[in-house]
């Protein structure tokens, strides 16, 4: 019955979920000197693991699974990576590496070796992030990703209040409020689940799963908690405060990846989980919260005198094109849902977003250092003054708005065929209208960047390392312009054995 | 009506009465007890499950009793994190970080 | 017979649960809360699950209630702070909750039959592991990597209330626990009750392989006990910055993980352990998770640095 | 020998019940603090007493009616340091809501 056995490649799921947590123990045990050198090793030991488990699903075509323990679902708990799995760990792993050289500036150790709050909790948070994250990406069971969810939150909420200030920590009390109101409702419906089937475990639910009314109630608690983690519209208003107050790398992390989070648990359970066909009023009403996401918080995001909340608006919007996907996949003519061009389109829009946001973040927290503050109207000079951060922010504003030839435009016209050839007309129109925001808020930043500076305008110098850390994220984000138009079959690899 | 399953009913109240004190309460310490009501609900929905399921000699399913276990243990660290954050915001009355936070009105001595 | 102990059970739970959440001030929602999870812990025993009822015990009435507890006492009664807002939002969100509440009751009342269980799955594999209780079996053996993942949110937990110490705080002590007013009757308590409390931990962790209890029960005793112990002023909180109680953190996890890590090459994977010599190598684990756990619980509660490190 | 044993038990128990219950009238019908502590502590710790030893007839073996005596001492201890506790905290007149 399960189509689960430990795969060659398995005990490397392994090593990526244990990585991360071992470097975060030794940080802890051995004080902030050792910080940055296990912290860098870990990483690009982590970024290597993931690069070698995205080759061996590619090389094997079929998932890499690993069976803790020796256990066999639903008794033990299984590690599976499949083409969705492995493409998010390399942007994981790409992502926090970029971030790791960009904050070696603002969160250095001091070279007296005394241990300092700031890097200590920064070093040791990220790490743990990232295996939450590693485990959200890989577990096969209910139970372990509401384990990782909460690893996920508790490595979160320290990074948004980590500079003190009353209103941060305000935003991160909220934030852990919406965080912990949200798995709760997770578990319940996990608790539900069990009690229905007896099993936590994704594959054996996937055979199982009736369309009876507790399947149905358990399904709408747990999305619904995670549309809270995920801000999704009615849900988003802890988002804004939370990512604009934390640190520049802290909430790179927080909108190009936290939130991501929730949103993929989602898709497990929609197409995974859930017994087909799911109703299309329920895919309908998700693209309709998604929708009313892009156009109301792009407006917000307009509004904003604040380069990091506008970006943090941005990020809510963004994230609710992902819902879109929902009702274009369920229409789609492919007789699997991955075989789709709206699935390829969603998880294209996910990578290219993570990559063009980190990039927007990091950028405006070295656009904030060299001018000392962070306020739109005048950010005159900052074109002169860190040019190299003007243009990659300039180059991740082309993906978020659609623009040829960044990953954005593929995405966005993957969708927007997608909504055509199942005749969505008001999602087409939803995402050409949301493109028309974007762009505007975008070119309002970059216009008033490239305004001339102030008389007597004094800038800090911003090492260049740093600024070439933003640029590498702004340039993959276009670089993944050039994918073919048609569906990615790698994302389809390990999801065979699931009709 | 067995044992179980009105424990479950009165889960299911715990829930409500929970969620009803999660949305409505404007203090965010009522909030946090609010939210391990409901914890103590879900809980509750495992227990139910626990108890349907003994068998094979069993006074009860452990799997779900071990999940209990794991989830009381991760809502305490939640409770105990959202009460220390709760208190160091209103103790920081001053915005800046360094200095020792001078005491805003609501705090005692 | 036993319906109507169940009832009257299910009816206090409810008060406790109404009187929580609409008393006027917070000290009285706290008791309330705390009344609510003794109660509970009768409810576990009812419902045949002993470990939950110990953990729930040691958590929901102790822990959090102590938790909630100082943070009553550090923050000046506002008069009223349990106010609700309006009427008309408080009938909205009512009738929300009660439909809620009605779901979840329908779900409970169409059991499914037979009722699904892993019991004789968890059974039939109990002799490779050697250990009599099974719910410890599934923590340590079968769900081993959610146990790992839970310690690991232990650990973030604790930075994360570390995090919130001022920057010149960090390293120092946190702030005393002693009662402002201090009474000889408690000096006495702690003088007489922590070598007890001690011993009680101690069997709790060690029972655990084979009968009720386990790392958790037993972590939160030993916890009490210290607290206890600093409560009454016979000893300051510890510092933050001390090595050698960060690596009292880090050593539960990381012996565990190493256990893990050596299943690769002893036994077939990760987390796997060697027939026969299972047990030992748990109880060694447990050992080990029940001291970090003591730790983090005290200093969970203790909070974060409140005063600068010794010079 | 064995029904002795439960008519004492029987007994015993309900001797200690009867004394909670005049704990707990003493806890509503008393006017203030002090001797609402007063009627708590006696008449708990003379019910949790009688209820104990109604139970030693009925444990299976040694072991567990030395638990049963430890639960009881412990009990004891605690219940009284609380009560001092409380009684100096209301003496010091606190809690006079």
């Amino acid at each position: 019955m399960m189509p689960y056995a430990t795969t060659p490649g398995g005990w490397m799921l392994v090593l990526a979920l244990m990585l991360p947590v071992v470097g975060m123990l030794g940080i802890f045990a051995l004080g902030l000197r050792h910080a940055e050198r296990i912290a860098h090793a870990t990483l690009l030991a982590g970024l290597a693991v993931a690069l070698a488990i995205a080759v061996e699903v590619g090389r094997s075509g079929q998932a890499v699974t690993y069976l803790i323990g020796g256990w066999r679902p639903p008794l033990g708990i299984a590690l599976q990576a499949d083409g969705l799995s492995a493409v998010l760990m390399v942007m994981t792993s790409v992502i926090l590496c970029s971030v790791g050289v960009f904050a070696r500036g603002s969160f250095s150790s001091p070279p007296d070796g005394a241990e300092v709050r700031r890097p200590f909790v920064f070093w040791t948070l990220l790490l743990g992030l990232w295996s939450a994250l590693n485990t959200v990406w890989l577990a096969q069971d209910l139970f372990s990703l509401f384990v990782a969810l909460e690893l996920l939150t508790f490595s979160a909420v320290p990074l948004v209040c980590l500079d003190g200030s009353r209103d941060t920590l305000r935003a991160a009390l909220r934030y852990l409020l919406f965080a912990l109101a949200g798995s709760v409702f997770y578990l319940m419906g996990t608790g539900l689940i069990y009690g229905a089937y007896g099993t936590m475990d994704i594959a054996s639910l996937h055979q199982v799963a009736r369309a009876d009314w507790a399947t149905s109630v358990a399904l709408g608690l747990m999305i619904v908690g995670l549309m809270a983690k995920a801000a999704l519209f009615p849900l988003h208003l802890w988002l804004p405060p939370a990512h604009a107050g934390a640190p520049a790398a802290a909430s790179a992390v927080l909108s190009a990846l936290v939130v991501k989070a929730p949103f993929i648990l989602i898709l497990r359970l929609w197409f995974d989980v859930a017994p087909q066909p799911l109703p299309a009023a329920a895919g309908a009403m998700l693209a309709g919260l998604g929708a009313a996401s892009i156009l109301f918080c792009s407006i917000m995001a307009l509004r904003q005198a604040r380069l990091k909340l506008m970006i943090a608006y941005s990020t809510v919007a963004q994230v609710g094109y992902l819902f879109l996907v929902f009702p274009l996949v369920m229409g789609s003519a492919a007789e699997m849902p991955w075989d789709s061009v709206g699935w390829t389109g969603g998880v294209l829009q996910l990578v290219s977003h993570a990559f063009a946001k980190a990039a927007m973040f990091l950028a405006a927290g070295l656009i904030a250092e060299a001018l000392g503050h962070d306020r739109i109207a005048d950010l005159g000079g900052a074109a002169k003054g860190v040019p190299v951060t003007v243009a990659a922010f300039a180059l991740a504003g082309l993906s978020l708005m659609g623009l040829p030839p960044a990953g954005g435009f593929i995405s966005k016209l993957m969708l927007l065929t997608a909504a055509v050839e199942t005749a969505n007309w008001w999602i087409a129109a939803t995402i050409l209208a949301g493109g028309i925001l974007a762009a505007t808020y975008v070119f309002r930043v970059v216009g008033s960047a490239l305004a001339q500076p102030r008389a007597g305008l004094v800038m800090k110098a911003v090492p260049l390392n740093r600024e070439l850390a933003v640029l590498t994220l702004a340039l993959i984000a276009v670089a993944l312009g050039f994918l073919p138009l048609q569906p990615l079959d790698y994302l389809g690899i390990g999801r065979g054995g699931m009709p | 009506m067995t044992p179980a399953t009105l424990y479950g009913l009165c889960a299911a109240a715990l829930v409500a009465i929970g969620l009803f004190g999660l949305i409505l309460h404007p203090s965010p310490l009522r909030k946090v007890i609010s939210f391990n009501l409901v914890g103590s609900g879900t809980f509750l929905f495992f227990g139910v499950a626990a108890r349907r399921g003994a068998v094979a000699g069993f006074l009860g399913d452990p799997v779900p009793q071990a999940m209990v276990i794991t989830g009381i243990v991760v809502a305490f660290a939640a409770t105990a994190l959202a009460v220390a954050l709760l208190l160091r915001m209103l103790e920081s009355g001053a915005p800046t970080v360094d200095g020792p936070p001078e005491q805003p009105d609501d705090l005692s001595p | 017979m036993s319906l109507a102990v169940d009832l009257v059970m299910v009816l206090l739970i409810l008060t406790a649960a109404v009187w929580t959440i609409l008393a006027r001030d917070r000290r009285d929602a706290v008791i309330a809360f705390i009344v609510l999870g003794l109660l509970l812990s009768l409810v576990w025993m009812r419902l045949l699950a002993v470990d939950v009822a110990l953990t729930e015990a040691a958590v929901g009435g102790g822990a959090t209630g102590l938790v909630l507890l100082r943070a009553c006492a550090r923050l000046l009664p506002v008069e009223a702070d349990g106010a609700l807002p309006g009427l008309r939002l408080q009938v909205a969100v009512g009738v929300l909750c009660a439909v809620v509440g009605a779901c979840l009751a329908a779900v409970i009342l169409s059991p499914p039959e037979p009722a699904p269980s892993l019991a004789p799955a968890v059974a039939a594999h109990m002799e490779d592991v050697g250990l009599k209780n099974p719910v410890t079996v599934v923590l340590l053996a079968y769900r081993a990597l959610d146990t790992l993942l839970e310690k690991v949110v232990l650990v973030l937990g604790l930075i994360g209330v570390w995090a919130l110490a001022p920057d010149l705080f960090w390293g120092g002590r946190p702030a005393s626990l002693r009662a402002a007013v201090p009474s000889g009757t408690l000096t006495f308590l702690a003088r007489v009750l922590p070598p007890i409390g001690v011993l009680i931990g101690i069997y709790l962790v060690w029972n655990g392989a084979d009968h009720p209890g386990g790392t958790f029960q037993g972590g939160t005793v030993l916890a009490a006990m210290w607290l206890l112990v600093m409560m009454a002023d016979l000893g300051d909180p510890p510092e933050t910055r001390a090595l050698r109680l960060r690596r009292l953190v880090a050593v539960g996890p990381a012996l565990f993980i190493a256990v893990g890590l050596a299943g690769f090459g002893m036994a077939d994977g990760f987390l796997s352990y060697p027939p026969g010599y299972a047990k030992p190598i748990i109880v060694a684990v447990e050992v080990a998770l029940a001291l970090s756990i003591a730790v983090i619980l005290g200093l969970m509660v203790a909070g974060p640095a409140a005063k600068e490190p010794d010079q | 020998m064995s029904l002795l044993l439960d008519l004492f038990t029987i007994v015993a128990v309900s001797g200690g019940l009867f004394f909670f219950l005049a704990g707990t009238v003493g806890l509503l019908r008393f006017p203030d603090t002090l001797t609402r502590l007063h009627a708590l502590t006696k008449a708990d710790n003379l019910g949790l007493g009688l209820i104990v030893l109604g139970l030693l007839p009925q444990c299976p073996d040694i072991v567990s009616a030395l638990k049963l005596v430890a639960i009881w001492a412990l009990v004891q201890l605690g219940g009284a340091t609380a009560s001092q506790l409380i009684a100096e905290f209301a003496r010091r007149g606190g809690g006079e809501r």
